[in-house]
């Protein structure tokens, strides 16, 4: 069997590459993809832990968390097609109208 | 004794799936020509062997041997991956499908049902990929539509699935051919085969649902840039699906493998047999539906299933709720 | 409301697809073309052919009337005096060349009309394919002696 | 190695080039694709975890659903490489990228000595079958559920008011 912290390990790192991405990329629906990155690497630590235990409170949660991913891209997809509708970009440097 | 349970005789099971389901593809393109030129008081194939039996084997020739055409503007790697996208899903759908007494097809799964609305809700990438990658206003134009059609669809099927769910108490194919049902249960599974088909229409982009492929305002939709082989997989996959959808409706609706009223349901080798036989039936009744009906509109075609279908599919839903509470 | 235009759409579904299964009933009406001919009819035009009399002397007398009558110039006639000893056709002169450009000619007919001897005629063979342009020209052997067309005729 | 080793590493591997492919593409359509395949590898490994259910609604959820969403989305917007001016250089990204890599070796760090063989309570968990799952989240887990209902509507009712064109009034 594969050690549970073997799991733990990709996830984490599955994390990181989202956190990075998310600092580095200035396009908002790839930053919007590499959020979704993260809360699936959570998701897997969630289900390696629940196998770990063995019981099913981490499906549990890994079930609510689709639920809220699920509604998450559809309130930030139409956020973001509001916002291109209005300022005709998603590069989120060019979005700084409550900068000024 | 690991690497042979585990690899090699289910690899050994996957060859001959294919093997089987590609065979079965090209021939239902013959059987569909067959039928619908005898629905149009024509012949049909006859020159390629006796009654065209290898008019298929000289498509697929003639498919081999044309000329590779990558256009200059494509996306080339998801050009290349489209059709493939296409094509997996319909075949991948199959393993979880008993052919025979307790025989699934791959394996016995206990989230069988959830199998098929995966495959089914990742068969739209192979169209909305293609026509993106074409670079071609008319392909993406024709790939938005199917793909809205298809996730438009895939709705109120999913919600009689969940009902016919309901009723068989169980997630995987198999337990649902094998357990017995109750009558009433066969009459009200039914009523809703009609509707259940409609969606399996749209779903396989087939006629009068074609819309995606419209030859006169969209110039064939998706497959515009495809051509030679590429396109032939297309087709491939839109047929196996033909195929996997009226397996599963049958394995649903008309008992799989199993002959009425529980004759000769010890002999496992009938099984794939019966289950052909209701197969060609309902591959028969897409012909039929194709020869019959004309294409509606767009908006026709999307008002349908989110004001009529939907609605129905959520009322069903719960009168097959009550029933169950009532009577299980 | 709704519920009569559902019942009036299956209804009038299910009325086309009857219609069609009372049609796969029927037999075919196809025919096999290349095994099975079409039948023409009589006054059919298709390709032409020079005819002669009962004694073999060519009717052409090359009065290039026909010539004249084609409206697309695809008809050229060189004629030339007759041989007294040996004459080729009844008249004073005959055709020294006949020949027909078969990628301008339209199959009008007016060179039948125009003939004062009906010596050029319209035969009933349609399948005139060729894969050289240079053999679309008909040259006066070929005009004289026809091939049987695979045609049947139908009774007019 | 052991089969289900190398199969875990396999997956591992491919999953880790896929989110790096999700960051590090140009195009986003590419991105979205590579999002697609690290969430069907995640699909995999739910499998290899005992949790059949999981795995199944990740790949109708994520892979039927959001990507879709997703690419929908990118063909409305047009799918221009928009990365390729930036205007402020910021070096935050660089400090939160060496943060980063602090964490996730500090991470990997806890991670290799705790946790070490699984516990063998597999039978517990039933293989991740529908039914298990299904009673805990209609008994025990009722209420959440449905707050995830009613969260589901208001996202979509939200979606719907937040997606159409702008009227007038606001520009």
């Amino acid at each position: 069997m594969v050690p549970t912290n073997f799991y733990l390990i990709l996830s984490a790192l599955l994390f990181t590459i989202g956190v990075a991405g998310v600092l580095t990329r200035r396009n908002a629906l790839i930053i919007f993809m590499c959020v979704e990155l993260m809360l699936n690497s959570v998701n897997l630590t969630l289900v390696a832990l629940s196998r770990h235990w063995g019981n099913f409170n981490g499906h549990i949660f890994v079930f609510m968390i689709m639920a809220v991913a699920a509604a998450e891209v559809a309130i930030g997809l139409a956020i973001l097609i509001a916002q291109y509708h209005l300022s005709k970009t998603t590069n989120i440097d060019e979005i700084n109208l409550m900068k000024w | 004794m690991d690497w042979l349970n585990l690899v090699i005789l289910p690899a050994i099971r996957v060859i001959i799936m294919i093997f089987v389901l590609l065979t079965g593809a090209a021939y239902l393109t013959w059987y569909e020509r067959k039928l619908i030129s005898r629905f149009q008081i024509r012949y049909g194939p006859n020159r390629a062997g006796i009654y065209g039996l290898l008019q298929p084997a000289a498509d697929g020739i003639k498919a081999i041997f044309k000329e590779e055409i990558i256009p200059n503007h494509v996306d080339k790697v998801i050009y290349l991956m489209g059709p493939a996208l296409a094509l997996i899903p319909a075949i991948v759908i199959w393993a979880v499908i008993p052919i025979a007494k307790e025989t699934p097809a791959i394996a016995d799964v206990n989230i069988g049902f959830l199998w098929i609305l995966a495959i089914a809700g990742v068969e739209s990438y192979g169209l909305i990929l293609a026509g993106w990658s074409s670079n071609n206003n008319y392909s993406l134009l024709g790939a938005l539509r199917s793909s809205a059609q298809m996730i438009s669809y895939e709705l109120p099927m999913g919600v009689f699935l969940a009902s016919v769910l309901m009723l068989a108490g169980s997630f995987s194919l198999v337990e649902l051919v094998q357990n017995p049902r109750p009558w009433w249960e066969w009459i009200w599974l039914w009523a809703m085969f009609p509707f259940f088909f409609i969606c399996i229409l749209a779903e396989t982009n087939r006629a009068p649902f074609d819309l995606p492929e419209t030859e006169n305002e969209l110039v064939a939709g998706y497959q515009t840039e495809y051509g030679g082989m590429k396109f032939s997989l297309f087709m491939i996959a839109e047929y196996i699906n033909m195929i996997t959808t009226s397996t599963i409706m049958a394995t649903i609706f008309f008992g799989g493998w199993k002959l009425p009223f529980g004759i000769l349901q010890n002999v496992v080798i009938l099984g794939p047999f019966v289950l052909l036989a209701k197969v060609l039936v309902l591959l028969f009744l897409f012909v039929w539906v194709r020869a019959s009906i004309g294409r509606p509109r767009y908006d026709q075609l999307m008002s349908f299933t989110w004001k009529f279908l939907l609605p129905l599919s959520l009322v069903y839903m719960f009168i097959t709720a009550l029933l169950t509470i009532q009577f299980k | 409301m709704g519920f009569e235009r559902f019942i009036k759409g299956a209804t009038e579904i299910g009325k086309a697809m009857g219609v069609t299964l009372k049609y796969l009933r029927q037999k075919p009406i196809t025919v096999q073309y290349p095994t099975e001919p079409v039948p023409v009819y009589p006054r059919f035009r298709g390709k032409h052919e020079l005819r002669r009399y009962e004694n073999g002397m060519e009717r052409c007398i090359g009065c290039m009337l026909c010539e004249a009558a084609c409206p697309t110039g695809a008809i050229y006639v060189d004629a030339a005096e007759n041989d007294p000893q040996n004459p080729t056709s009844p008249g004073e002169r005959y055709a020294r060349t006949y020949e027909i450009n078969l990628l301008r000619c339209v199959f009008c007919g007016d060179c039948e009309e125009a003939c004062p001897t009906e010596a050029i005629v319209l035969g009933h063979d349609f399948a005139m394919a060729n894969f050289n342009r240079r053999d679309f020209i008909l040259t006066k052997p070929e005009l004289l002696n026809p091939g049987e067309p695979n045609v049947v005729i139908r009774p007019e | 190695m052991a089969l289900p080793m190398l199969f875990f590493v396999l997956i591992g591997a491919i999953s880790v080039a896929a989110a790096v492919g999700v960051v590090g593409s140009r195009q986003p359509v590419h991105s979205a694709l590579f999002l697609l395949t690290n969430f069907v590898t995640l699909a995999v490994l739910y499998i290899t975890l005992e949790a059949q259910f999981l795995a199944a609604i990740q790949v109708i959820i994520y892979a039927g659903g959001i990507v879709i969403l997703i690419l929908f989305v990118i063909m409305l917007l047009g799918s221009e490489e928009i990365d390729g001016d930036i205007t402020n250089q910021s070096w935050t990204g660089y400090a939160g990228l060496l943060l980063g890599l602090f964490m996730l070796s500090a991470m990997a760090f806890n991670f290799l000595n705790a946790f070490g063989e699984m516990d063998a309570n597999a039978a517990a968990l039933q293989g991740g079958a529908p039914k298990p799952v299904g009673l805990a989240l209609f008994t025990k887990y009722i209420l959440p559920v449905e707050l995830v209902g009613v969260l589901l509507l208001v996202a979509l009712i939200g979606a719907l008011l937040m997606g159409r064109f702008p009227s007038k009034r606001v520009s």
